[in-house]
């Protein structure tokens, strides 16, 4: 932060969810790594929330980064809905605000009559393309289980909604959908029950990566680890051993690396020329084995 | 020889009155000068630091903090905790929430109810530990619970879009919330020290048997003090719904550790009996002022708790050394 | 004297209570005139307390009825029974220490305009108070915390006589308090004498009850034993009636073999609480301590102990030319030296625990093996403790809690015996205890003694100190105002020296 | 009169000794019952409760909360707490995984440091309490902030994926985790109740004061029980991250307060001095049958919680019950 207020460049604020969250992590690298290669174009504030559900926190940073005078606020939104007003408030403020990972909800953009260009990846595609994935290895009728993320979370909801159109095209029977908060420890213990509960269950498809690693060990205590597949999403590299090994199906990556920079460099561009925004959408792509 | 007796006596009890100003002012000098160490260096450290913008912001940002940790120095003061302060601060917005997008209650109604649900638990937290002598913390840990799976109810798991309706009390630029914030700290300041209801919460907290042995009831001052904190985080819920127009049931959560961090490093004791609602403040302002300043120096999410951490510890240790300095050496 | 008082304000008749393994109270009846002081004495545990707390509303009897002015009386709680104008102070201090003076006086009524306190009248009020109970040095805004223990039973007296009552109970209340204090306490009890109040007085000092009281029932083990005018009793037959055989008269113990230096202090400081305090105590002697109070006694005893830190000053043990390392009372205790802290419920007990694990505490290598607890040992350790001093209880595994304040003292005693240091300080070890029991206490110090052990006595009784002490060093506003041996003392040269340093200067 | 005295108290004590075991069985007996009860209700409730399969992973999840639960009981006995066991098991875990998957350490020295990593934290706690007279809660706050950054800046906030080379320990099927538990619960209990260290323990949670008093020094003890709740909190670790085969730098979120509850749930006093190791397991198994059952019969999250707050709070006033008629009311 000492070299600062050389006007000509802008400062970018990244704003993340939890840095908790690999995910996230990933796409902070991946931001800083685009910064290095351009810092002569601008300055880079990087910053994140304690856990995934502090909304309220998340809000403090927008606002903070408003105050510290950002050009431009690039937002991985941890509530689709509660944080609009205060990017509203940031664009009342003269920031440009472009929206990553989390889409904003529609109908409260609606009502705060704003609009906020969305870059990101389509989380139901994304989803859908695992369940297809999975599907090929399954009957029709087969059980199937849903771990959900924090039921509150735009992406959780997409991902479910991928999911379920997978397993409902292939005919799959959902016994199960229950949410694991985005936790491992959480989601093994919601995976345990679920298989006392449902002894047939043929697979487990899970929000994200991290709560696919806890379905495993719960598969792996109960002695059901060959019976079961286990979908996860995000592509963290602690899956990439559980991939290989056939522990996890497959996951799906949405390219955390670059999602911040491609959000980054949409800033940029509307800093340079204030164009109409318009959404953009990032590649979502299937990770199994075999693409390793 | 009497006279010259209650004149001396007079003269030192006059004495007495006015040096308690300066006794005063150095309880706080040593937490304002805490707080100005900060400012300065986040000034030097971090660009636009010292702005009016970012003053405002953090200023606002506190304000539903304060509110609850007023709230947590009474209980503390009575020896207790609340451990379930940020679980209602969400049901009491879940409910103002829900009564106004879902009912289409006008926002009086609506922040009427989201008070009622505050004082509610409150009062189920003090009438449990005071009916049956159970230790606050493990009552207000299940609260913690119930309050946060109610909140889920109420809302459905979902976050509650209300809109500029209920944004109009955070009062843009007019920063609102921060002035009910501070009325609520001189009050409660007031309470405490000028009151009997007061004198009577630091008497509890001192020594509960004496007091019940004076013929004093200790058990509705423990209930008024918890529904006091029901109440002024139910407040505390309505400036933050207003600031975010929108109602999260994962709102507040771990705010009981951050309300109680900020009353204690502003020295209140978690034995009960001694402490000042001012003092909290400036806990509170402490807390944000670091992680604002941090934020804005880009430090990372794992490098700031540490460093928060490390400061919670060593501002406690201050306390202990400002007391020590103050009375004879206790070993 | 007698005031010719014949209405009776209080009866009760066939009171029991009973608590787990003892019968505290047995079928005991008494009356109570107005304007008179009715004295209750009896050893430690003979139910005094609990007789007077049943009458203030702080207990319930079990069995037996109550008149108030002719009225059925049963107060259902303490507040109950102020309403109706009986009031006590009870044997434990009870007050609020991060609360003023003032505010503890009054703390049922506090002055105040819509719930906000006036302190101007509150103050003033309470420095009317305090001055009848010679606290008038004393701010009524300071925090009763920074007062000395002494001060603090005036102040918790000085709250029983802020308010209108028809019958005051004291349970104890010249137990911490010097000569001078008690003079200016039964002032007030003339007074309130005058004013028609009925006293319950309870006191373990018999020459104090036969000064001030005009009857004396006399408990034993929960029964009445006699209910009859002062001037029909004499001290020893007091004594006789409490405990049921007659006492030698006081024995005075014949100086023995007074060996070498066993501690010698030298120049010790401690903020202006102890200053400048040198003395030494032989192997074999019994050093009694005696002073006014608040002169700073517990304070130089506790920095000897190192349960504080002394500012300056060395300490000497059994003729080494080094000063021993005394930092913490681990160290204090590795050298030979015990302390037996005045305040005994919140400094020498463990309470909720039982009188087994109190006693052994100390000595836990001596009952373990390989730092596994021998029970069967402690136990049997703890029984001899118990029946050596006779601790009445029903077994060691009792809690020290249940136990009357002499017994409870007796188990401190048994503790730091089982331990077996060289020197003993002993802070008001007879306080509240009973005339028996302080018999016992004393031939214990007399046997110690014998056995070679050096004693510190610190104590308010004077006529104690002087019975069985071998010299009296005398302390006055953290001072030593002079060190007298046997043949040379006299009361009058003692309270001389005592009061030869303002105490108030110090406050 | 002497000697019947004597026999009076030589009898009593033989009376004692004897119904001393039905005193010992009945402390138990109030949450066996309540667990049996759950237990029941289960069983008609949810399908595939009553298996093999359920017991045993039911068995294998609480290892770890009970591990730390009795680290947690002798904090709470010496008057103190400990909210930092969610972060250090944590860090200790992010330990254990850094050094086998980063720096390809064999099994045997990365628990070594894993062990070391919650020693090092519960002495931090310990120094820090003991040194300045610090309240645990609030030291062990500002652990619990500073371990879960360390947690963070050591695995680079990456979840570490082990597999099998530590997932060994784990060892499937033959319920190893739980073996453990069980015998830390027997060994803790003994600890507590027959040897000097565990007498001193309650003594210091009693009246420290008193103990300091009588020459012995408290700080030591009240250190080692700190370390002791380290030590075994990264035990919990391994066996949580053998049994997930992946160590989260996120894991152990809130397991400071579920181990409190289970603790307190079991009868230990928040007070200091009362406690037993064995109540605090059957309180960790209470909260974990009543979790699995309610999954199991797809009770959503927050009905969830809302009775899980219920059953801690119930719990507390059923022991206060227990307790009331086991002592004869006081007045
Ligand atoms: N709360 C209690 N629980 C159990 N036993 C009690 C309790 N209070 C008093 N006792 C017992 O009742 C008996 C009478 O006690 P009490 O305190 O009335 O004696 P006392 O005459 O005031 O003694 P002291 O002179 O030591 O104060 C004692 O044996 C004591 O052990
Ligand atoms: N806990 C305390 N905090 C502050 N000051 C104290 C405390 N205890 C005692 N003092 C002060 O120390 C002085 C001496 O104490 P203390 O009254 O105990 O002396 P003492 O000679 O042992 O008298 P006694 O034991 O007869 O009351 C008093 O003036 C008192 O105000
Ligand atoms: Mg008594
Ligand atoms: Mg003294």
């Amino acid at each position: 932060g000492c070299k600062k207020r050389q006007s000509a460049r802008p400062r970018i604020a990244l704003v993340m969810k939890s840095l908790a969250n690999e995910f996230f992590k990933t796409m902070e690298d991946g931001a800083r790594a685009h910064h290095k290669q351009h810092a002569g174009q601008y300055d880079l504030i990087a910053v994140g929330i304690k856990d995934e559900l502090d909304v309220a926190q998340q809000i403090k940073l927008v606002e903070q980064m408003v105050a510290q005078g950002a050009g431009a606020i690039v937002i991985a939104p941890a509530d689709s809905k509660a944080l609009v007003p205060a990017c509203k408030r940031a664009m009342d403020a003269g920031v440009v605000v472009i929206n990553i990972d989390n889409k904003f909800d529609e109908a409260v953009l609606a009502d705060k009559q704003v609009s906020i260009p969305f870059v990101g990846p389509d989380n139901r595609k994304g989803a859908r393309l695992a369940g297809e994935h999975l599907a090929g290895k399954l009957k029709a009728g087969d059980e199937v289980a849903i771990i959900e993320g924090a039921p509150n979370t735009f992406n959780g909801i997409q991902r479910k909604l991928g999911f379920e159109d997978a397993m409902k095209a292939a005919g799959a029977n959902i016994v199960s959908s229950q949410s694991g908060y985005w936790e491992m420890a959480r989601a093994n213990q919601v995976v345990s029950a679920i298989l006392t509960e449902h002894l047939n269950l043929k697979a487990l498809l899970c929000a994200n990566d991290s709560m696919a690693l806890g379905a495993v060990a719960a598969t792996k205590a109960a002695g059901k680890s060959d019976a079961i597949l286990i979908v996860g999403f995000d592509n963290i590299s602690a899956v990439q051993e559980l991939l290989k090994e056939g522990g996890i199906l497959c996951t799906v990556d949405q390219h955390a690396d670059k999602l911040a920079v491609y959000g980054i460099e949409y800033a940029l561009e509307m800093l340079a020329k204030e164009g109409a925004p318009a959404d953009k959408e990032t590649p979502v792509d299937l990770i199994t084995a075999e693409t390793l | 020889m009497a006279t010259t007796e209650n004149e001396r006596r007079a003269t030192s009890i006059e004495r007495r009155r006015l040096p308690s100003m300066p006794a005063f002012v150095a309880d706080y000098l040593g937490m304002a000068l805490a707080l100005a160490v900060l400012l300065v260096i986040f000034g030097l450290a971090a660009g636009n630091f010292f702005t009016l913008t970012n003053f405002r912001t953090i200023a606002n940002q506190v304000s539903d903090t304060t509110i609850v940790a007023v709230g947590m120095t009474f209980v503390l003061i009575i020896a207790g905790i609340d451990l379930s302060v940020g679980s209602v601060m969400a049901l009491a917005g879940a409910v103002l929430g829900t009564c106004m997008v879902r009912f289409g209650l006008p926002l009086p109604i609506a922040i009427a109810a989201c008070l009622a649900a505050g004082i509610v638990c409150g009062l189920a937290n003090g009438l449990v530990v005071t009916r049956w002598r159970l230790p606050p913390f493990i009552v207000t840990l299940g609260m913690l619970e119930i309050a946060r799976g109610a909140a889920h109810l109420v809302t459905d798991s979902q976050t509650k879009y209300i809109g500029s309706a209920v944004g109009v009390i955070a009062g843009r630029g007019l920063l609102i919330p921060f002035i009910v914030a501070v009325i609520i700290v001189i009050l409660g300041q007031l309470v405490l020290s000028r009151t009997v209801f007061g004198r009577y919460i630091v008497a509890v907290g001192t020594n509960e048997e004496a007091v019940r042995l004076s013929g004093i009831d200790p058990r509705p001052i423990k209930l008024g003090v918890f529904v006091l904190c029901g109440f002024l985080t139910a407040i505390a819920a309505v400036i933050s719904t207003a600031r975010m127009e929108a109602a999260d049931p994962n709102a507040g959560a771990g705010l009981e550790l951050r309300a109680i961090a900020a009353v204690v490093i502003g020295g209140t004791s978690l034995m009960g009996g001694r402490g000042s609602v001012v003092s909290s403040f400036f806990g509170v302002l402490i807390i944000a002022v670091l992680e604002a300043g941090l934020s804005q120096m880009g430090v990372g999410e794992p490098t700031k708790r540490v460093i928060t951490g490390c400061v919670i510890i060593a501002a406690v240790i201050l306390d202990q050394y400002r007391h020590r300095i103050r009375k004879t050496p206790k070993p | 004297m007698e005031a010719g008082s014949t209405e009776t304000i209080l009866t009760a008749r066939g009171i029991s209570k009973s608590f787990p393994g003892v019968q505290a109270l047995s079928g005991v009846d008494f009356d109570l005139r107005a304007g008179e002081v009715h004295a209750l004495v009896g050893e430690n545990g003979a139910g005094k307390s609990t007789l007077a707390c049943i009458i203030a509303g702080v207990a319930k009897q079990d069995t037996g009825q109550m008149e108030l002015g002719g009225q059925p009386y049963s107060p259902a709680s303490r507040a109950d029974a102020e309403a109706r104008g009986v009031r006590m102070v009870m044997q434990e201090l009870h007050l609020i220490a991060n609360l003023t003076v003032a505010e503890n006086i009054f703390i049922e009524k506090l002055p105040n305009r819509f719930g906000i306190v006036d302190y101007g009248k509150l103050n003033g009020a309470a420095i009317q108070i305090m001055e009848q109970v010679g606290l008038a040095d004393i701010d009524p805004a300071t925090a009763v915390s920074s007062l000395g223990i002494g001060q603090q039973q005036m102040v918790e007296i000085a709250a029983g006589l802020s308010r209108q009552c028809r019958i005051l109970a004291l349970d104890e209340p010249t137990a911490s308090l010097t000569d001078k204090e008690i003079e200016l306490l039964f002032y007030q009890i003339k007074r309130l004498k005058a004013d028609r109040v009925g006293i319950i007085y309870i006191s373990h000092r018999i020459e104090e009850v036969m000064h001030i009281a005009d009857r004396v029932t006399v408990l034993r083990d929960g029964r009445l034993i006699s209910a009859r005018p002062t001037h029909r009793l004499t001290s020893n037959g007091i004594i006789n009636m409490m405990v049921g055989r007659d006492l030698e008269q006081v024995q005075l113990r014949h100086a023995g073999e007074v060996g070498p230096v066993a501690l010698s202090v030298q120049g010790l400081n401690l903020g202006d609480k102890v200053r400048d305090v040198s003395f030494e105590v032989h192997r074999g002697e019994i050093l009694g301590v005696a002073g006014l109070m608040g002169s700073g006694r517990t304070e130089t005893m506790r920095a000897i102990f190192g349960a504080d830190r002394a500012d300056s000053g060395s300490v000497y043990l059994s003729g080494d030319t080094q000063a021993a390392q005394i930092t913490s009372p681990r160290d204090a205790v590795r050298s030979g030296i015990a302390f037996l802290t005045e305040d005994r419920k919140g400094q020498g007990l463990l309470l909720p625990m039982a009188i087994r694990k109190n006693i052994s505490l100390m000595r836990l290598d001596d009952v373990s093996r390989f730092g596994w607890m021998d029970e069967s040992r402690e136990r049997s350790v703890a029984d001899r403790q118990a029946e050596a001093l006779s601790i009445r209880c029903s077994s060691t595994e009792q809690s020290a809690a249940e136990l009357s304040g002499g017994n409870q003292q007796k188990v401190v005693i048994a503790k730091w015996l089982y331990r077996d240091c060289d020197v003993l300080i002993f802070d008001e070890p007879t306080k509240g205890i009973d005339v028996g029991a302080k018999f016992e206490i004393y031939n214990q110090l007399g046997k110690l003694a014998e056995k070679g052990k050096a004693i510190i006595f610190v104590s308010s009784d004077l006529k104690e100190l002087m019975a069985v002490c071998d010299r009296i060093m005398v302390m006055s506003a953290g001072t030593v105002a002079g060190i007298f041996d046997r043949d040379r003392w006299s009361r009058q040269k003692i309270m001389a020296a005592a009061l030869s340093g303002s105490v108030a200067d110090s406050v």
